[in-house]
């Protein structure tokens, strides 16, 4: 039996005991899988685990708060299921994790990159996994790209491939690629002048049109239609369509998710103007993890880094004036 | 053990008129393992008279090729015995820190240092790296009665806040020492005081009036000897010895060796080792004191000895008769 | 809105450096601001009046001071704005002298710096809304820390106007520094003649509860209704059936015990009532020197006492109380003057203390009064005293003058020549520090009608010769070195906040300097507050003085805790967080990080949400900054507030 | 004795010796600690604490003239003392580096032991004591200076008749030389390092204060 | 009004009521002397300080922004500036992601006595932004400015 059909039996076996289960089905487009809700036994034939199931289930499960609901996570998504825990914001018995090892997934842009003009990506028919290759079928004829040149980034450092905290795990462990997440990603980018920097968002936040669609993937978000993006009282944001305002929200946006980012991903594949924005908020769980050896979602036993504090700060080094 | 391996600069006066302070020395850091490499072809370290009168550029560049010298052989940590020396490698060092000093300093030498150096005295390698114990553990002689008056002189400590070494006010490293040797440590209260440095030569009325005031209180405590850790104090103390008795009308005749003298005497490292025939004050009254107190105290302790094993034996016997009076599982 | 704006030159403390009438004028150009003025002295009444008439006038719904800092007369203003119709908190305050007109001497900076701090100031008015405070019922007791003659006075005066007061002492017995000095300058009359009643009065007060031997553990609450908890600490005898008869301390063995009255300068036994005169007059056993706890043989007192009050396994016991105010005064100590090597470190037993000194001059003292040498109980006939040791010294981080140390010396001097009538006194000072009623001229006495000689200069080297002690020290009106030989060096050492003090200020949530002193809530206007509403200073926890100071204190201290306790109810601050339900996500983050655990879970339409107990709350905004969506807000300085006054500097 | 103008202090001077001693002279409020611990004071003309306070006035000659100046021994004991953390022994030696500079005698014998001793140095590159102590008799007269002693020091070896010159005694004679011709004048290495664009150690000096 | 040209530049500085805005008065009334270009906006604590605050002064014109509480465990508030303290340290390393050099922003303590330390710390906190020079801005929208316009008529 693959682990999807494991993933179907344990869904359905889960179902009596909750009103829902999500996971994934086939998308309209091959490449992008879609959330699947699972009510009844047969919807769970739909169920697609793999290099596709690229979104983010956690983001729906606050919504399901006071009822018991099921959940397939991935290893990236046990973690936004384990911060949500983590600030009380779902109750852990009114959700059943249901997890299983995770290779890594497909990121659709680089497929773009990838292809490099071969074919319009808006042409693929269908797409399959096959060993280390990823087979599309075009128009054209079947094109085979090498899978490490089309996974996301964030598989690339992850450390937790099987799901933490699982009340049913399917399949083997998986051991992680690396030992440590060491933010190559933030060093690189500060490794350029501060000029460069600025010019860098600058560009990138005005192509910026405010859908918030970054917002509303994170599973951590849980302010939803209370967001301060929309709100006048308080007045954080103004209706301009500069380019500081732009930048402006996704530094709130980093800023309430400081200490509580489990770095999924989430707001940058949302991003229809493909800006990089998870880079600041990796930028602050790096100085989270030096400072109070926090990474959200993972160590979660005690409180969130940023609603405790300690009498003495050890790694606090304050300047001496 | 690279920290029991140091640069050494002897000074100046260990050619002349501290040789046996130099001596001795050299004698007690082999006999205690702290490899001492001299620094090649030294020059004078640019010390007070420089200082004094000229410039603190050219004094600490005079410091600063001494430093070259030891980095030319591979050694960035310095030692010597002479505190006066010390005072001026430590100056010359902490002026260095500040950036136009040193490129002042590197104009005349034309030697830029390129290691991170340190400079510490004689006494505190023995005290803090060394340490009491091992000192404790290589004496074959102890210095059982012999009543010393430990005097640090005014330079070894000071200033505190940049030497960094002991109490500037009431140094107590010397006391220990000397009592990890046997001897019995006097409380000296002038330990710090000057005694008239430099202006033996220039000023003949300095010496006898502040070292004069050093050995009165010395006779007075009944000290057997004051003992030493700077050639300027030592020459003051047993050369001028006659001169100050002369201007003050006394008689002391109170013999000042050095530390390491008596740390040779008491680690048996021999007659050259020891030097004590450079003394210019004989201390072989001393050590004849010392004997004669040596026999007595140790007749004392036998005597306590034989007090308290009795006792000891008595209570041993109560305490036996009690066990076995004692009801129910007593079992002998 | 109609803004108000005036501009005060305070004299010329701020019309020096800064243009008002340009201020003014820059000022009328600011959004809603329809008038605006500068006047002389704000604050004065016709500078008050001058506003009330003005809102009168011009209709104005909010006023803009700029003056002063608003620590010192936002008060002021807020009344003076209700005394014309309007909500107190329709006021704003810019600091253009502490923060502008004081620190800067450039004109032109100055005024254009003044203009933006009035910017700043009216765009937070234009959001600024009515608030209005609750009352809540106070408790009638106070508190006061610390048994020594400022809390004494403290707590008599208080317990006289009818309050409840609890007092906690640290040591087993109340009376301080005080109970053990000898005599009193400039009157030289009897300490514990004068304490002593006081003391006494302090047992027997029906308003007065008295906690000897404890110390505060905690304090949690707020004015009119602070929640302490004490620790009384294990004496080891049971303080409800000790008699004080002081047959324990007699049959005591361990007679070689350090005496913590007498400062060391006898000995006593291990378990001990502190002194004759003590209030509890009660036995405790110092654990350290109890040879039961040292070795676990002994229980002679026990066995001795006939209320079997001894209690070996005693355990600290916590009290609770409610207060409503606190008085601290916990007074001080005296430095740790073993710093100074050159004076013998605590190595020469003939170089001793003033408070030790005293000691040896007291009649009820280990000496019954006579005046020997601790090293071989001779008595001395040069006594050299040693003023500024820990004070006045940069070296030792003690840069202040103690205040007190100039006048002891010259009283001890003269007891020392009423004792010892063939001694001679000397006396190293640097500058003699007399300024109070009948000071200096004592201070003339001891030189003229008793002989001591005052030698200006400190002194550098205290070392023994035979059985004296040389004292090298320096002559600056002479010009010379000097030495004196001295059969006993008496050091008056300066005097440093008591131990623990800081420790004491962060639970009371009171500021200190860096010395460990409390600070006062303003250095004129305010000195026996705090910037804790309801916690007040009396004596030498707030800064050195002397006897008359510290009691004058003492009532003073009390006079405002009657004032405040005298209402029976109090005003709460209307500057606290607000919930906006429609926001509220019911997270509960805010919950978690309250210090006050001021905020609750409730519910609204199924909904979660959070709610503010208004009374509990006392407006820190920590709630504010840490919820995502704002949807708690600290009112008066809400997030949209703050962020006006940051747009009002940043747009231009 | 004389009325001292105090609107005529020499305020350069005090400038220059709170430059060179890097000590803040009006933390001094003259407590007469220094006179007080100072062993050599009875070879002063003025006490220590005096000379302090002329400086605080701005008195140049008669600080540069002082005998005090020239009879410090150095031993620090009024620096480590000092309640203000002035290091007033190194304010004497700043005063005694300017009298050498102006070219003052100074106490004549102590001068001229001194410069026996740095001649010493420059020309053997150690210090060699019975050469300069036979130097410092020859110049000063006075040729019975410590006779008394040779008989205690040379059985015993204690004098070394010749002296030890070292290898490197021209690279020592060069720092002196450098140093007479000024090349660690402050003001030609400051320009020297302006010129070779090392402005790090440039900008950290060109602030006020003393290093 | 601006700040003046070639002599200031735009510092805004929030402190707390009880410790460092006392300090800062403590020094006015000691008279020391300090660069005028602060501007202090009060509030209670600093446990009440949005990091965002700090971001939106700086991304809004501000050349730097400072900080000033009570001292750890003398906080008003008792735990303010403990919650600060963490949130203050943190938000410091989203600056260089940005592209803003973080010396443009410093945190600190400075109690109610402490007016040599405010003048010392407003001292350096003024020199190390008048080095950095002012800061680069990032635009706001031109039509934002027609709307004012607008609205202004």
């Amino acid at each position: 039996m693959s682990i999807q059909e494991e993933l179907q039996a344990v869904i359905k076996e889960a179902l009596p005991d909750v009103s829902c289960v999500i996971g994934w089905r086939e998308g309209p487009e091959p490449l992008r899988a879609a959330p699947l809700f699972v009510r009844t036994p047969a919807d769970a034939d739909a169920f697609r685990s793999g290099y596709f199931a690229v979104n983010n289930p956690a983001v729906f499960l606050p919504e399901y708060k006071g009822g018991k609901v099921g959940v397939v996570v991935k290893g990236c998504d046990a973690r936004s299921v384990g911060q949500l825990l983590a600030e009380g914001l779902i109750r852990r018995e009114e959700v059943k994790v249901i997890g299983f090892p995770c290779n890594g997934v497909i990121d659709v842009d680089k497929v773009a990159v990838a292809l490099a003009g071969a074919c319009d990506p808006g042409e693929i028919q269908a797409a399959r996994e096959e060993g280390d290759e990823l087979v599309l079928t075009t128009p054209s004829g079947e094109i085979r790209l090498r899978k490490t040149a089309v996974t996301a980034d964030k598989c690339g450092r992850c450390l937790f491939p099987n799901a933490l905290d699982a009340d049913v795990f399917v399949g083997d462990t998986l051991e992680p690629a690396v030992s440590a997440d060491d933010y190559a990603d933030v060093a690189a980018f500060e490794a350029l002048s501060l000029e460069k920097r600025m010019d860098f968002w600058e560009q990138e936040m005005s192509r910026c049109v405010r859908c918030y669609a970054c917002r509303n993937a994170c599973p951590m978000c849980v302010c939803r239609e209370h967001c301060v993006a929309l709100s006048r009282d308080p007045r954080w944001l103004t209706q301009s369509d500069g380019v500081r305002d732009k930048m402006f929200f996704q530094i709130i946006h980093a800023s309430h998710l400081a200490g509580r980012c489990t770095g999924c991903g989430e707001c940058q594949r949302a991003c229809p103007a493909r800006i990089p924005v998870l880079l600041l908020k990796r930028a602050l769980s790096r100085r989270v993890e030096d400072l109070f050896a926090y990474r959200a979602g993972v160590d979660v036993a005690g409180p969130p880094p940023l609603l405790s504090f300690a009498l003495e700060e050890p790694k606090i080094k304050e300047r001496d004036w | 053990m690279s920290s029991q391996h140091f640069g050494y600069f002897p000074g100046c006066s260990g050619l002349g008129t501290s040789l046996e302070y130099e001596r001795s020395t050299r004698a007690v850091c082999g006999a205690l393992g702290v490899a001492l490499t001299e620094v090649p072809d030294w020059n004078c370290c640019g010390s007070s008279p420089v200082a004094h009168t000229a410039d603190h550029a050219l004094s600490s560049a005079l410091a600063s090729r001494i430093f070259a010298q030891a980095e030319s052989v591979g050694i960035a940590d310095i030692i010597t015995p002479c505190p006066s020396c010390l005072k001026n490698l430590h100056n010359a060092l902490r002026r260095m820190e500040d950036p136009l000093f040193r490129a002042r300093v590197e104009a005349l030498t034309q030697r830029p240092l390129r290691r991170a150096h340190t400079t510490k005295s004689v006494l505190q390698v023995l005290v803090e790296d060394v340490g009491c114990s091992r000192i404790r553990d290589a004496v074959r002689r102890p210095l059982k009665g012999l009543r010393v008056a430990p005097y640090y002189g005014c330079l070894l400590t000071r200033p505190g806040d940049s030497m960094k070494f002991d109490n500037p006010e009431n140094p107590v490293s010397l006391d220990r020492l000397l009592e990890s040797l046997g001897a019995e440590v006097l409380p000296f209260p002038l330990k710090v005081e000057c005694c008239g440095a430099a202006f033996g030569v220039p000023a003949r009325d300095v010496v006898p009036r502040l070292s004069g005031k050093l050995l009165d209180l010395a006779a007075e405590l009944d000290a057997d000897a004051v003992v030493v850790a700077c050639p300027l104090c030592q020459m003051n103390l047993d050369l001028r010895q006659d001169q100050i008795n002369a201007a003050n009308g006394t008689r002391h005749s109170i013999p000042v060796p050095y530390f390491t003298q008596l740390m040779a005497y008491a680690f048996g490292l021999g007659d050259e080792a020891e030097g004590f025939a450079k003394l210019a004050v004989s201390m072989a009254p001393a050590f004849a004191r010392m004997e004669g107190r040596a026999a007595a105290i140790e007749r004392q302790e036998r005597e306590a000895a034989a007090r308290e094993a009795k006792k000891a034996g008595s209570a041993a016997e109560k305490k036996s008769a009690k066990a076995a009076s004692a009801p129910a599982g007593g079992g002998l | 809105m109609r803004i108000g704006v005036f501009i005060c030159h305070c004299g010329s403390n701020i019309a020096g450096t800064v243009d008002c009438a340009s201020v003014a004028e820059q000022a009328a150009a600011f959004p809603d601001v329809v008038f605006s003025t500068d006047t002389l002295y704000a604050c004065s009444e016709p500078g008050q009046d001058a506003i009330i008439e003005a809102i009168k006038e011009h209709r104005l719904t909010g006023v803009v001071v700029a003056s002063c800092t608003p620590r010192m007369h936002e008060p002021t203003f807020r009344r003076a704005v209700e005394r014309a119709g309007l909500n107190r908190y329709l006021f704003e305050m810019a600091n253009i002298r502490e923060h502008v007109s004081w620190i800067g001497k450039d004109m032109q900076a100055n005024t254009n710096k003044s203009a933006e701090l009035v910017r700043m100031a009216v765009a937070k008015l234009r959001l600024n809304t009515e608030l209005k405070p609750k009352f809540f019922p106070v408790t009638k007791r106070v508190l006061v820390i610390g048994g020594g003659v400022a809390g004494i006075q403290a707590a008599l005066d208080a317990a006289d106007a009818g309050l409840e007061v609890v007092m906690v002492e640290r040591e087993p017995s109340i009376g301080g520094k005080m109970a053990k000095l000898d005599k009193t300058f400039p009157t030289v009359d009897c300490s514990s003649c004068i304490l002593g009643p006081r003391m006494v009065d302090v047992a027997q007060h029906p308003n007065i509860t008295l906690h000897a031997a404890s110390e505060v553990e905690a304090v949690s609450g707020y004015v009119g209704n602070f929640e302490v908890t004490i620790r009384k600490k294990s004496t080891c005898v049971d303080w409800s059936k000790c008699t004080g008869c002081g047959l324990c301390t007699e049959k005591c063995p361990a007679k070689k015990s350090y005496d913590r009255f007498n400062e060391g300068m006898g000995h006593t036994s291990a378990i001990v009532i502190p002194f004759p005169q003590a209030i509890p007059k009660k036995a405790g056993i110092e654990k350290e020197h109890c040879r039961l706890f040292r070795t676990g043989k002994c229980g002679v007192c026990a066995k001795i006492c006939p209320t079997g009050a001894v209690d070996y396994a005693m355990r600290d016991q916590i009290v609770s109380v409610k207060v409503g105010g606190i008085v601290a005064a916990t007074g001080y100590d005296l430095m740790d003057w073993t710093v100074y090597e050159e004076y013998g470190g605590g190595r020469y037993p003939d170089v001793i203390t003033s408070l030790q000194y005293e000691r040896l001059l007291s009649a009820s003292g280990p000496t019954g009064g006579h005046v020997k040498r601790p090293s071989d109980g001779r008595e001395p006939q040069s006594v050299v005293f040693i003023q500024c040791v820990g004070s006045r010294d940069c070296s030792v981080d003690r840069p202040y003058c103690s205040g007190f140390c100039c006048m002891y010396t010259a009283k001890q001097a003269i007891l020392t020549k009423d004792h010892l009538p063939d001694s001679q006194s000397y006396v190293f000072y640097m500058d003699i520090r007399s300024p109070g009623k009948g000071y200096d001229e004592f201070t003339r006495r001891v030189q003229e009608e008793y002989r001591a000689r005052y030698i200006r200069g400190r002194v550098s080297l205290v070392y023994p010769k035979g059985d004296k002690l040389m004292v090298r020290g320096a002559d600056t009106l002479m010009g010379t070195q000097v030495e004196v030989e001295a059969d006993l060096v008496v050091l008056a050492v300066g005097g440093e906040a008591a131990r623990g003090a800081p420790h004491l200020a962060e639970k009371l949530r009171i500021s200190y300097d860096a010395y460990g002193f409390f600070m006062e809530g303003h250095p004129k206007l305010k000195p026996v507050e705090t910037n804790t509403a309801g916690v007040f200073l009396a004596g030498s926890c707030q800064g050195l003085k002397d006897i008359p100071s510290s009691v004058a204190q003492g009532s003073a201290a009390a006079a405002k805790v009657i004032g405040l306790l005298s209402r029976d109810m109090l005003e709460s601050d209307p500057q606290i967080a607000q919930v906006n339900a429609g926001r509220c996500i019911g997270c509960g983050k805010c919950i978690s990080v309250c210090p006050f655990k001021a905020i609750q879970e409730t519910e609204a339409r199924g909904l979660p949400k959070v709610e503010v107990i208004e009374t509990v709350c006392q407006g820190c905004g920590v709630c504010n900054a840490t919820c995502p969506q704002g949807a708690i807000q600290l009112s008066h300085f809400t997030d949209n507030q703050i962020l006006a006054e940051v747009e009002a500097l940043c747009r231009f | 004795m004389e009325t001292i103008g105090l609107h005529e202090a020499d305020e350069d001077f005090i400038r220059e010796v709170e430059e060179r001693s890097g000590q803040a002279l009006s933390r001094c409020y003259q407590c007469g600690n220094c006179t007080a611990g100072c062993p050599m004071s009875f070879t002063y003309d003025y006490p220590v604490s005096r000379l302090m306070r002329f400086i605080q006035a701005g008195r140049k000659d008669l600080v540069l003239s002082a005998r005090t100046i020239w009879m410090c021994a150095s031993c620090e004991t009024c620096s480590e003392r000092c309640p203000n953390k002035i290091d007033v022994a190194g304010v004497v030696e700043a005063c005694r580096h300017m009298a050498c500079r102006a070219g003052k005698d100074g106490v004549y014998a102590v001068k001229t032991f001194w410069d026996a001793f740095v001649l010493s140095v420059n020309q053997h590159g150690r210090a060699h004591e019975a050469g300069l102590l036979a130097m410092y008799m020859f110049r000063t007269g006075r040729f019975w200076t410590d006779v008394d002693l040779a008989p205690k020091m040379l059985p015993k070896g204690k004098i070394a008749i010749l002296p030890h010159r070292i290898q490197g005694r021209r690279e020592v004679a060069e720092i002196f030389r450098r140093f007479r011709e000024g090349a660690a004048d402050e003001e030609a290495v400051r320009s020297r390092l302006a010129a070779e664009r090392r402005d790090d150690v440039v900008a950290a000096y060109s602030g006020e204060g003393c290093p | 009004m601006s700040v003046l040209k070639g002599q200031e530049l735009r510092i805004i500085g929030f402190l707390c009521n009880w410790c460092s805005y006392g300090g800062a008065d403590t020094a006015g009334i000691g008279r020391f002397v300090q660069p005028t270009d602060l501007r202090v906006v009060r509030v209670p604590c600093s446990g009440r300080i949005n990091p965002l605050f700090i971001m939106k002064a700086l991304l809004y014109g501000a050349d730097g922004v400072l900080v000033s509480g009570c001292h750890p465990r003398d906080c008003h508030y008792a735990e303010g500036n403990f919650y600060a303290r963490r949130r203050l340290e943190v938000i410091k390393a989203l600056l260089p992601a940005l592209g803003i050099d973080p010396r443009r922003f410093e945190y600190t303590w400075v109690s109610a006595s402490e007016g040599r330390r405010w003048q010392h710390v407003v001292e350096s906190f003024t020199m190390q932004i008048h080095d950095l020079g002012p800061a680069r801005r990032l635009p706001d929208a031109p039509e934002l400015d027609v709307l004012k316009m607008v609205a202004a008529e």
